[in-house]
């Protein structure tokens, strides 16, 4: 599985990528031939979450992988190696055209972000990405943040439990979201939005042993078939049913996120101040030392 | 009257033990279906089961869905005959060697009830996302299943069938071999059901949460798409097999127990 | 097969008095306590030895483990997570005990409710807990109800397919006994059924314990904002790899404490059981 | 009370014909004793009188009511008296769990296991359990049990077989006396044939297999017996020597 | 051959002193019968000698060296026949397991087992099951499994309790036979003094609990011994009454 060149001299590659609306540009890319244009065969390995992307990845199994911000942060104050190599995927900063949000029932009387204020909010992930941005997008809008009292509840299992009321909002992230508006849930806080401007909300990365020349020829490929995805939506909702289950009649209405090729660096430090601030992060976290 | 049946009595037992079985899963059928149904649940979170059975034949009709099971199994099939194996052989060991089990029963009690799902980050370390991974969890989950089992069942040997076989100079290997196998044996039968089932949930759960290919990582897909009703086809799919993985046992378990109390009692009843 | 269990513990000769009394407890308590810890201080040297040669971020030495766990568990946490945990896993465990045993000896004495049941049974036997627990939370919320039930819904399984072992393999003559005498029913049930099968209902109580900390784990990964799986996963997540194998640590210790006072209860149970091979050579 | 028409048992397993055809009946309050050769059937004769067992053909009768199932108020002494005890009760509560079941008040109870424990010579392990027994001891703890539970119906197999001479003479006055006490129509397989003359008034003789009743043998000694006056008795020697030849035959003809 | 010096086996459990203080010797090659009354410690003692238990006090030695485990080439018919039969064998196969492990060629190994299992009536019945058996054909696998092992010690503890009695006659005879022609040095348990008096050169009568040797009585009866012949003879009864008499003593003191 190690970077060896394959019998026609390209650098066998495998990257580590949770099967999520996020990654449809890498998918995207390899159809489209960025990669092997860039000597690089890429073979695409399906991974549950961030954690295992990460030790994926130190573990070598993974040349490179895909992981939200707060997970790379968290693993590199824990002195684990890994270094940012080009960007994921960034919120579109627009309330309402964006991939994630808070949802309440149609009748709920929470409002606005304000109103999250001691109510149970279900995150897919305690002291990650979800809980540190819906705390930012609460305060933001005049609420208590400390008062929230957050739950873990799988995406998947988040609008079953809005539904029978065991929660009072749930976070969640495409096609969940559209899914759930579509059937009378109400979003009050559009949090990647609205918590930090211009959000960068995960990115790819490789561990410290990859070789610099293909660490370059990955980033390359990688950024073009970002602003190719970002360009040509279609053919991002196209890709989403090659490698995920979600219906076709969902694919046509969920809300794509923006795909830059820019790392926004300030956005990154938001995150990992806010991080502190909550606790996530015990110390001031180097991000220059994570990002390229 | 349970112990011998008259020969003019009707239907065959094997007969009538299928039929049995098919209005059991007919009834739990029935309750799948009209559970959403009757609005109970809310049938997008769990359709009926007409709907789960029409998705997973067309689930079926797919070659993807084919080799993902057959991934699955392969790797369920090899962690188990690894992990059975090794207990048995362990088991027999400690339990007819005098003192070790004394001296091991603090390390087995203690790495027992460490979950497999917790040993994940050092697999993935040692095996990253491949077979191995998944065989390093389903080893070491259904291992001890079969160990215990191993155990209570040596230690249930007869004490006259002991004695007998002292006296007679039966060596080591024999009083193993023709007393202590035998007598562990349908302790052994019930460890490799539960072993069974309990490596092909962690051949399932180590794809789902690893993501090595197979059935769990179909099954992760289709739940972080939202495609409730592939979930659950597929989720359908896993207690098939489990079924099947069943009656293999009990038909095995009628050929090597047929002395057993328990299967000659039913062979006459 | 000298060292079959009930053969194992040599009989204890002459019981002196006095002091001499006092002086073999001693003794047998300080063997009990050495053969107890022999091997597991055997693999924690091994563990150590291997973690100086090769250091691992994933696999830290016993002694970055053992100063986590002080930091880590030698704190409130044990009481706002490890507790709630264990008092769970009790519930799901003595839950389990009802349902398997009850459900067991039902299937074991009626071959044909098996023959309709086992199927049924088995499928859902075969369903892994982390697909089953969002149907669960769809019927039992996602609160501790919740976790009691996937706790339970795992536990059962060894202590049912034993129970319905152990009951199909009653002795013939003790059945035929209680039919002569007319012992029927609940009777039946206490002095023949739950006895008889015993042994092996005990060794499926004992494999529940172990799988009830499993499921305890799992069923904190779901819904949880606090308890000693979600911790340990939680540590897994934020890659603090040292706290985590404290974690496990611990859980083996819970296993290890639950399984010494199991032993106990069993050996009181089961007297008869272990008296029956009396004090052989 | 008891009768037996056309008893036929097949085992299916092997296809062994353990009884063909057997044709008897005991009357209320008669105490009859079977011999036969070994694995004739007279176990197999036993199981299908105590409705444990469903014949191929033929019927059995309890008072008059096809048997089923155990006939109520039946009491059987099993051949392998060893693993009829509940080896988790102690002696007394072997004794007193079918008392319990009947119903038995306490202080009666507490009468009818004393009784019949001190009667099998077993007062004193009252409180041991069934495998710190000796095998006689375990046996009369078997025997103490039915004999606590005053049948009306009492079916024994080889009850004595593993007590001494002298115990199994006690034993044999025991029954004696609580079949002419209580009037229980007793069944009695025994391989002693002096031990079937002496108690039996009568004997049924099973041939060897394919088993018939080869005889059923009326026991014209006077009713009141002992051990010394009876088995002294020229008519005691007669009945003894005709049966000891019979059983004979019925070996011989295999 | 066998000698038991001051034995004493008390049982902790229950504090029961099975045995008080036992000393006899049995020479190469001779048949000694041990009768006492239910529950004296006969099998206790057979257990000791077989080392199966770990005496309290006392030894036994086998052939002069002290036993400390199962002596080689001693064999013992338990009187739990039923459960020293191995379920899950044939009758053949519970009979071939000990010449396997004796390492007997083919040939003659199937010789003896075929050998044995007519001796005691069973050739039909080789390849069923124990459980398949009625109790004295059960008892009767576990003597030919004795026999067929040819042993230098035999022990045996009750071996024909279940069964009837002409077939105990042909026992008798056949262990007399296999003790001529073998020279084992056998260990006979019974209850039944016409037949320890049939077959012993010696009797042991034990007494009851606390068990010590009440008599060590030679049977000075012709060397060759004859169902009928030899039950008649004056002498025969004499040791008989005398036995019984011993019998009766042994109990009576409790
Ligand atoms: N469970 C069984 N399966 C098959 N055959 C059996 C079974 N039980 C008994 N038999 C056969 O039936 C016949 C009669 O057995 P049974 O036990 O009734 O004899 P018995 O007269 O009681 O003999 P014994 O005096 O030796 O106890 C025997 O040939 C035996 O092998
Ligand atoms: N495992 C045991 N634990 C406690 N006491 C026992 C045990 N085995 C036997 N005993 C006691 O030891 C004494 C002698 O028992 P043993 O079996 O040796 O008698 P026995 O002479 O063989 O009697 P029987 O003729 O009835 O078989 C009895 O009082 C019995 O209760
Ligand atoms: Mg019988
Ligand atoms: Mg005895």
């Amino acid at each position: 599985s190690a970077e060896q060149p394959a019998a026609d001299g390209k650098d066998k590659v495998n990257a580590g990528v949770i099967a999520i609306v996020d990654t449809a540009p890498i998918h995207l890319g390899k159809a489209k031939g960025f990669f092997d244009r860039q000597n690089i065969d890429l073979t695409i390995t399906p991974v549950q979450g961030g954690a295992a992307s990460v030790s994926g990845a130190v573990s070598n199994q993974f040349q490179f992988a895909f992981a939200n911000t707060t997970s790379l942060l968290t693993a590199r104050e824990q002195g684990l190696d890994v270094k940012v190599v080009a960007n994921g995927v960034s919120s579109t900063g627009e309330p309402g055209k964006d991939f994630g949000a808070v949802l309440v029932k149609n009748d709920s009387p929470i409002r606005t972000a304000k109103d999250l204020a001691g109510k149970k909010v279900s995150v897919n992930q305690l002291k990650n990405i979800g809980d540190t941005t819906i705390r930012a997008s609460v305060r933001k809008a005049g609420g208590d943040p400390s008062a929230i009292e957050f739950v873990e509840l799988a995406f998947p299992d988040a609008p079953a439990a809005l539904d029978n009321g065991r929660v009072d909002a749930i976070w969640v992230v495409e096609p969940f979201v559209s899914q759930a508006l579509s059937h009378g849930a109400r979003a009050v806080s559009w949090n990647f939005a609205e918590a930090v401007d211009d959000l960068t909300v995960a990115m790819y990365f490789t561990n410290g042993k990859t070789d610099p020349d293909l660490v370059k020829r990955f980033t390359a490929a990688m950024n073009e078939s970002l602003a190719y995805a970002d360009a040509h939506p279609d053919e991002a909702r196209e890709i989403l049913k090659s490698y995920t289950k979600i219906a076709p009649e969902v694919i046509a209405k969920i809300n794509l996120p923006r795909w830059g090729t820019e790392i926004n660096r300030e956005s990154v430090q938001a995150i990992a101040d806010l991080a502190r601030a909550d606790g996530v992060l015990k110390n001031k976290a180097d991000v220059a030392a994570l990002l390229p | 009257m349970t112990r011998d049946r008259s020969p003019d009595s009707p239907g065959s037992p094997e007969f009538s033990r299928a039929a049995y079985g098919a209005a059991g899963l007919g009834a739990l059928l029935a309750l799948l279906e009209a559970v959403p149904r009757l609005g109970l649940v809310d049938p997008r979170h769990l359709p009926p089961a007409s709907e789960i059975l029409a998705t997973l034949a067309a689930e079926l009709a797919t070659p993807e869905l084919w080799a993902a099971l057959g991934q699955t199994m392969w790797g369920w099939a090899l962690g188990l005959a690894i992990a059975f194996c090794a207990a048995v052989v362990a088991g027999v060991v400690i339990g007819v060697v005098p003192g070790l089990r004394a001296a091991t029963r603090s390390t087995i009690e203690f790495l027992r009830p460490i979950p497999s799902v917790a040993l994940i980050p050092l697999a993935t370390l040692l095996f990253g996302a491949s077979l191995g991974s998944t065989l390093l969890l389903v080893v070491y989950a259904s291992f001890w299943q079969v160990l215990i089992q191993v155990l209570y069942g040596v230690a249930d040997v007869d004490a006259v069938a002991h004695d007998t076989a002292r006296s007679y100079g039966l060596s080591a290997w024999s009083r193993i071999r023709h007393l202590a196998w035998p007598t562990a044996l349908p302790y052994v039968m019930t460890g490799l059901r539960l072993a069974a089932a309990v490596a092909f949930i962690l051949a399932v759960t180590a794809e789902l949460v690893i993501g090595s290919p197979g059935l769990g990582l179909a099954i992760q897909v289709a739940q972080s798409g939202g495609a409730v009703a592939t979930m659950y086809a597929l989720v359908v799919l896993a207690g098939l097999v489990g079924i099947g993985v069943n009656l293999a046992v009990r038909l095995l378990e009628r050929r090597v127990l047929a002395w057993h109390p328990s299967i000659r009692r039913e062979a006459a009843a | 097969m000298t060292g079959h269990p009930r053969a194992t513990e040599p009989p204890e000769r002459k019981t002196p008095a006095g002091p001499g009394r006092v002086a073999a407890g001693v003794r047998r308590a300080a063997r009990r306590t050495l053969t107890a810890a022999g091997v597991p201080v055997l693999l924690v040297l091994v563990w150590w030895i291997h973690s100086t040669v090769s250091a691992s971020f994933y696999v830290p030495g016993p002694d970055r483990v053992a100063r986590a766990f002080a930091e880590t568990w030698f704190s409130s946490r044990l009481v706002d997570d490890a507790l709630p945990s264990v008092v769970r896993l009790l519930a799901g465990y003595a839950l389990a005990t009802l349902a398997g045993v009850g459900l067991g000896v039902a299937i074991g004495l009626s071959p044909r409710l098996r023959a309709a049941a086992e199927p049924v049974l088995e499928f859902f036997r075969a369903i892994p807990p982390p697909v089953l627990v969002p149907l669960i939370m769809l019927l039992a919320g996602i609160d501790d109800g919740m976790k009691v039930l996937v706790i339970a819904s795992g536990c059962v399984w060894p202590i049912l397919l034993n129970t319905v072992e152990g009951v199909r393999a009653l002795d013939e003559v003790l059945s035929d006994t209680c039919r002569m005498y007319g012992v029927r029913g609940a009777s039946r049930l206490r002095h023949l059924v739950l006895r008889g099968a015993g042994p092996q209902i005990m060794a499926g109580l004992r494999q529940a314990l172990s799988v009830g900390i499993i499921l305890m784990v799992i069923s904190e990964m779901f819904a949880s904002s606090s308890g000693l799986g979600f911790t340990i996963v939680l540590f897994q997540r934020g890659f603090a790899i040292p706290e985590m194998w404290s974690g496990i640590l611990l859980l083996g210790l819970l296993g290890y404490t639950l399984a010494v006072l199991f032993r106990r209860l069993e050996r009181r149970v089961l007297y008869w059981y272990y008296g029956r091979g009396g004090d052989r050579a | 009370m008891l009768e037996v028409s056309g008893l036929r048992k097949v085992y299916e397993g092997r296809g062994v014909e353990a009884l063909r055809d057997l044709t008897f009946r005991v009357d209320t309050g008669e105490l009859v004793c079977v011999v036969g050769p070994s694995g004739c059937g007279k176990t197999t004769l036993l199981r299908c009188v105590a409705g444990l067992l469903r014949p191929t053909a033929g019927s059995v009768r309890v008072a008059g009511v096809p048997v089923t199932g155990p006939p109520p108020r039946m009491a059987v002494v099993f051949q392998e008296y060893g693993r009829s005890l509940f080896p988790w009760m102690t002696v007394r509560q072997n004794v007193e769990l079918p008392l319990k079941e009947k119903k038995v008040p306490r202080g009666r109870r507490e009468e009818l296991v004393g009784g019949s424990l001190a009667a099998v010579g077993l007062a004193d392990a009252a409180d041991a359990h069934p495998w710190q027994l000796s095998g006689g001891m375990q046996q009369r703890v078997a025997i103490a049990r039915a004999v606590a539970y005053e049948p009306q119906v009492l079916l024994m197999d080889e009850p004595f077989a593993a007590v001494d001479a002298q115990t199994r003479a006690d034993l044999e006055d025991l029954i004696l006396t609580l079949w002419r006490d209580l009037g229980m129509t007793t069944l009695f397989v025994t391989h002693d044939i002096d031990e079937a003359v002496y108690l039996g008034r009568r004997v049924v003789v099973l041939s060897s297999s394919p088993t018939v009743v080869l005889e059923d043998l009326k026991i014209d000694l006077p009713p009141e017996r002992d051990q010394l006056t009876t088995r002294s008795l020229p008519r005691f020697a007669d009945l003894r020597g005709h049966l000891y030849a019979q059983i004979q035959r019925a070996r011989g003809d295999r």
